[in-house]
């Protein structure tokens, strides 16, 4: 639907139920904007994330994902985010070595109380994103396939 | 193939001046398993909800998308609403139109498009969504409040007289906190002593009351309607029920320069001491920090000098479990620290003081007995000085973004009382602005100003300035007169930001309550359900939730109390049945699931399956869905994919990344 | 113990002594000042706008030099302590300023911010410790009652300068206590001597340094010390009360034992 | 993009600050050693700042009154410093204008025996590009 050819990535962020989700709700009720590239999946905790559901999404021509939840201590479940935080760690450092690079990737810790930096990180993720363009990498090896 | 009825709500301009609606209609009528699609200007009206329950009726739809605002605003609403119209709670998803959507972006194109993404994605998910029933749990009719201040004393005294037990539990030797320390109170100048002492003789007399002082929450585990939590109950090397409170040991104990905690520092105490007169309870504690026996093994005056015999050296800390159905968050504030704030000389000079302090100085039982004089060399002050927002309003690293509120009030009373015991004191206010919202508040302040003529100066203060001659020269602002003004004065007083007591991150740690980053606790809604966590069973009551006065701090202590009786007046709560469920024919009964669980809620059975056609003993994963939280760390851990959760499954998920990527 | 040393021009001419003092004193304690070959002016202003580049050049020649060396970089003069910290910090902290910097020097492995910039003052504190260095104190100073005199530079930005509380300062009090002598803390040892503009506004300079002296023998001291040169020109300016001012490292070297021989 | 509106954003730019970040309180003024030798108060260059009315901050004396002495930027409970738009205001001036407010010909006439360099070299940098 938008009319000029400027590169519009897609970008999937997957936000947990307890705070960062609430936090994109503050920020859309202070009326705080970010791109509409970002599109959110609620999970009931980032622990939630399987890193299947990664590789999908840009296997399906994502070309970033964010994973958003509670702050380190602060997690609904106690310890949800740190499980999160390990796997994406070791996910993101796989993605990394098949070709994907490190700043399509992103966790970050927003709390319901933060709509502000709900905003601020999903425009900053999008403006780097929209740096490295288009995601040809995984696409390419779908090819090949 | 599901019926799924597509329904897009307008909410009035909030979405439809962003998004095409219709348009939104229009294309999704044609996604998969789509039969019914409609717009309507509020979807959550009665008139909308009974628009789901038609077209439930005449498509024989199976599962429902609402196009609309957060599902954490009514996605409990059109679940009620698609139960009476026949179909599972649980076939209903929300999409995030509003929120997520129109009130972020402004051009209609985008928004709309993004829009049907967003609808897209649910349509896919209520494709794969099955029906789900949730079980029910019990609720422990027995409450339990952390902190025993006037926020905490309220909240209970509450509970406890709507019939339910409760206990309170506070970290220091007796109940009463902050308020126990001010003097008089605004607006009304109420001795503080006198109308808080009732309320805490009341709770220690109440029979649903059990008021554990000098201990800690150590340990809290269970969810709503069923926590249960460790106690730790210091040891006080007093035996409290032979102890009469007589005082002897007090007045008999030889160490006595430990700096008074109840007197903030400005005055000492003895090593074995209750904190102030009216304590309760009125049995003191032994700070072995400071207690010659503990340090040196001599002495032992107290334990000869004790009458009732209750001083006993080797009593040890006590852990006590309990059972609770909700939990009450009230461990208030205190002021932050000025060591970043020196320009201010607190550190510099001992006349320079906090309004915490001054209300000590004040006060009849303070250090100086309740005459208003200079800490350095006890003379009477002629000229006072009192500083507004140190630490408030900041966004530098050394103070705290919010206005503490209650600063302008206790300083006009500050101000008043001073000018009305000693008219001769000239006292001067450094003001940024003066913030007075409340019944009788600036009335209150006005009067400070018109009656008692205390001169509030516009603009704050750079530096104090200790003299050679023990004054201290005030560098101001007076912004009104566009000058510079320098003031000699004999007391500086300072309205020191507060900030929730230090011990709250660790509190909401244990029950796993969202904090902010000035460590308030968040509420389920800044303006709907304020004194609610979003952790369920978990209730806020006092500053731990925001700045706030007395009177402000009794309606929330009184708010979170009939939150907590409405809980605790059920017999059974609905739990959520989205739980964890293990795949028998592919769990290898490896116990990754298990290790990864925080509710201890997977544990393995052998079972006979029958795993195509082969009938064998098996070690399966069996998740206990009353102690499922439904986090899904286990799904994720799972190596052989066995492992799902309820509600957000793999191919759920999968299928919404699919819809967007698309 | 080796440091990399940037005296700054005024230590090369009017301040001499103050140099010279510390050379004197910093062997006697055990470690070497080697001073930076080829070293430039600092600028003795940190430059006024955040977008300049060329007047950082000669700080980060310093500081790239003392990386290559792999030492510590000290200073003495408050000025160059001031300009060559902040530097390093935009170095570190700064991506355009690092870039740019970097892309005009052509340096052989590019810097970005890893020399450690120390004051003298940091280095008897923290390296050799105030109570090492009262131990090593042969003449103390007993009986004198100094007034620290901090200015403005070494304090403040405090975030990056980070050498002590902005507002109350210990780092020269503690100095004098281990040369046995008793600091004097005035209110007005942080606030500004007037800097620069004594060279065209000598009256407003005069009359705030006669401020910080009144202060300082008000509270007792017979004398003040300080580190930065300009401070001693427009304090010596003011003759109100007439107390002396000296460079702490004179006071350094007499305490040692070492005054004579470094003056010769 | 107006003149007033040019160079109000220049100010912002070279200083790193926001204007808009100020609650008036007034402290930078209460801390200013020069106070009373400006005629446009510490505060009062925030505010000239965020109305964009920079013809008469660029002539006002106060610009060479400033010490640098950062003590109303350490100050600040906004994180606004004020100092650093003052110094931002005189590279305006000294860049676009040229107006520097020292001439090579009235320094010798400026200096004494006891002159060190640092005060040249630091008023020169002060006022002059």
């Amino acid at each position: 639907m938008s009319v000029n050819n400027e590169f519009r990535p897609k970008i999937v962020a997957f936000c947990c139920n307890w705070c960062s989700y609430a936090g994109a709700d503050l920020a859309g009720s202070s009326r705080l904007a970010y791109p509409a590239d970002v599109k959110i999946i609620r999970v009931p905790c980032s622990c939630r994330v399987n890193p299947m559901f990664i590789l999908r999404a840009f296997e399906k021509g994502a070309d970033g994902v964010i994973i958003c939840g509670c702050h380190p201590g602060d997690c609904h479940y106690s310890t949800g985010n740190y499980y999160a935080r390990r796997r994406m760690t070791l996910l993101f450092s796989m993605l990394d070595y098949i070709g994907v690079e490190k700043g399509r990737t992103r966790v970050e810790w927003v709390s319901a109380a933060e709509g502000v930096k709900f905003s601020d990180t999903m425009n900053d993720f999008v403006a780097k994103i929209k740096g490295l363009g288009e995601n040809v990498r995984l696409g390419d090896l779908r090819c090949k396939n | 193939m599901q019926r799924i009825g597509v329904f897009v709500c307008h909410c009035g301009s909030n979405i439809a001046a962003t998004v095409d609606v219709k348009k939104v209609v229009e294309v999704i009528a044609s996604e998969p398993g789509v039969v019914h699609a409609e717009d309507y200007q509020y979807m959550c009206s009665e008139a909308g909800q009974e628009k789901i329950a038609i077209a439930v009726r005449e498509k024989k739809l199976t599962g429902i998308v609402v196009c609309s605002c957060s599902p954490r605003m009514h996605e409990a609403t059109f679940r009620k609403a698609a139960e009476r119209a026949g179909i599972n709670p649980y076939m209903v998803e929300i999409a995030n139109i509003r929120e997520h959507c129109s009130w972020i972006h402004k051009d209609i194109n985008e928004a709309t498009e993004k829009a049907v993404i967003l609808a897209r994605a649910a349509v896919a998910k209520v494709n794969l969504n099955t029906p789900l029933t949730p079980g029910e749990s019990r609720v422990t009719k027995r409450a339990l409040v952390i902190g025993g201040g006037i926020a905490g004393i309220q909240t209970a005294l509450d509970i406890a007289d709507a019939g339910y037990k409760v206990d309170i539990v506070e970290k220091t030797p007796s109940i009463g906190g902050r308020m126990s320390q001010l003097d008089k109170t605004f607006p009304t100048l109420d001795c503080s002593a006198c109308i808080l002492t009732p309320k805490m003789v009341e709770a220690a007399a109440h029979e649903n009351i059990t008021i554990y002082t000098y201990s800690e929450v150590e340990k809290v585990s269970g969810f709503v309607g069923d926590f249960t939590v460790d106690i730790r109950k210091k040891a006080r090397f007093i035996d409290a029920d032979k102890c009469t409170g007589c005082g002897a040991c007090q007045e008999k104990c030889p160490s006595k320069k430990t700096p008074s905690e109840f007197n903030r520092g400005l005055g000492t105490r003895t090593a074995i001491y209750t904190p102030f007169a009216q304590a309760i309870p009125n049995v003191p504690v032994i700070d072995t920090e400071a207690c010659i026996k503990f340090k040196t093994g001599k002495c032992g005056l107290c334990q000869k000098i004790c009458a009732a015999g209750a001083v006993d050296y080797t009593q040890k800390d006590e852990i006590v479990t309990e059972k609770y159905g909700a939990i009450v968050v009230a461990t208030g504030f205190d002021t932050i620290s000025l060591d970043k704030y020196d320009e201010y000389a607190y550190n510099q000079s001992p006349d320079v003081i906090t309004s915490l302090e001054l209300e000590r100085v004040m006060n009849a039982a303070g250090p100086t007995h309740g005459h208003l004089e200079r800490l350095s060399d006890g003379k009477a002050p002629k000229e006072i000085v009192f500083i507004q927002c140190v630490g408030s309003r900041c966004s530098d690293d050394r103070g705290k973004p919010y206005c503490s509120k209650i600063c302008c009030m206790y300083t006009a009373k500050h101000a008043m009382l001073i000018r009305d015991k000693y008219p001769d004191v000239n006292v001067t206010v450094f003001y940024i602005d003066v913030r007075t919202p409340g019944k009788n508040f600036d009335e209150f302040y006005r009067r400070a100003v018109e009656q008692y003529g205390v001169n509030y100066v516009k603009g704050q203060v750079g530096k104090v300035i200790p003299q050679p001659n023990g004054k201290l020269l005030v560098q101001g602002s007076d912004l009104l007169d566009n000058k510079q003004i320098l003031k000699e004065a004999d007391m500086v007083v300072l309205a020191t930001a507060i900030e929730p007591n230090k011990d709250v991150r660790k509190i909401a740690t244990m029950l796993t309550a969202s904090i902010d980053t000035n460590n308030f606790l968040t509420e389920a809604h800044a303006k709907l359900r304020p004194v609610e966590s979003p952790t369920a069973g978990i209730f806020l009551s006092g500053v731990v939730q925001g700045p706030k006065d007395i009177p402000e701090t009794v309606s929330q202590a009184g708010a979170a109390a009939v939150k907590v009786v409405g809980l605790l007046a059920k017999d059974k709560l609905m739990t959520n049945p989205c739980t964890a469920k293990a795949d028998e024919l592919l769990c290898n009964g490896c116990s990754s699931c298990a290790n990864v669980c925080p509710y201890g809620a997977i544990s393995y059975e052998d079972t006979l399956v029958n795993d195509h056609g082969i009938r064998e003993t098996r070690r399966i994963a069996i998740v206990n869905s009353a102690l499922c939280q439904g986090c899904g760390a286990c799904t994720v851990a799972c190596p052989s994919g066995a492992m799902d959760l309820q509600g957000f499954s793999n191919r759920q998920i999968l299928s919404e990344v699919d819809a967007i990527c698309r | 113990m080796k440091y990399s040393y940037y005296p700054g021009c005024t230590l090369k001419n009017k301040a001499k002594d103050l140099d010279a003092y510390a050379r004197a004193s910093a062997l006697a304690l055990g470690f070497e000042l080697e001073e930076i070959e080829n070293w430039q002016c600092c600028g003795g202003v940190y430059p006024l706008g955040s977008d300049e580049i060329a007047t950082k050049l000669s700080s980060v020649r310093a500081l790239s030099d003392a990386k290559e060396k792999g030492q510590d970089l000290v200073t003495l003069c408050s000025a160059c302590h001031h300009v060559i910290k902040r530097v390093n910090d935009d170095m570190k902290n700064c991506d355009d300023i690092r870039f740019r910097a970097n892309n005009y020097l052509k340096l052989d492995t590019p810097y970005a911010g890893e020399t450690k910039v120390i004051h003298f003052l940091e280095l008897l504190r923290d390296t050799i410790g105030f109570d090492e260095l009262k131990k090593r104190v042969v003449k103390p100073l007993t009986g004198k009652k100094i007034g620290a005199y901090y200015g403005c530079l070494l304090l403040r930005p405090s975030g990056v300068l980070a050498f002590d509380d902005p507002e109350n300062p210990k780092i020269i009090e503690d100095f004098i206590r281990a040369i046995g002598a008793t600091p004097v803390v005035y209110p007005y040892r942080n606030e500004c001597c007037g800097g620069y503009i004594s060279l065209k506004e000598k009256d407003m300079a005069k009359s705030m340094c006669d401020k910080i002296k009144e202060s300082a023998s008000g509270f007792g001291a017979d004398m003040l010390i300080t580190a930065c040169p300009l401070c001693m020109y427009n304090l010596n300016k003011s003759a109100a009360n007439g107390i002396p001012v000296y460079y702490f490292t004179e006071l350094l070297a007499e305490a040692l034992g070492l005054k004579e021989e470094a003056e010769s | 993009m107006s003149h007033a509106k040019n160079q109000a954003e220049r100010i912002r730019e070279i200083s790193g600050v926001n204007p808009l970040k100020c609650m008036k309180c007034g402290k930078c003024s209460a801390t200013c050693p020069a106070f009373n030798e400006m005629d446009i108060k510490p505060h009062q260059f925030v505010s000239y700042v965020a109305n964009e009315n920079i013809e008469e901050l660029v002539k006002s004396d106060s610009l060479w009154k400033c010490l640098s002495c950062f003590a109303c930027v350490e100050r600040c409970p906004r994180d606004v410093k004020p100092g650093k738009i003052i110094d931002a205001a005189r590279q305006l001036v000294v860049r676009e204008r040229g107006g520097n407010y020292l001439s090579a010909d009235e320094i010798p006439e400026l200096l004494d025996e006891d002159t060190p360099q640092q005060l040249l070299v630091s008023a020169y940098r002060r006022y002059k590009r």
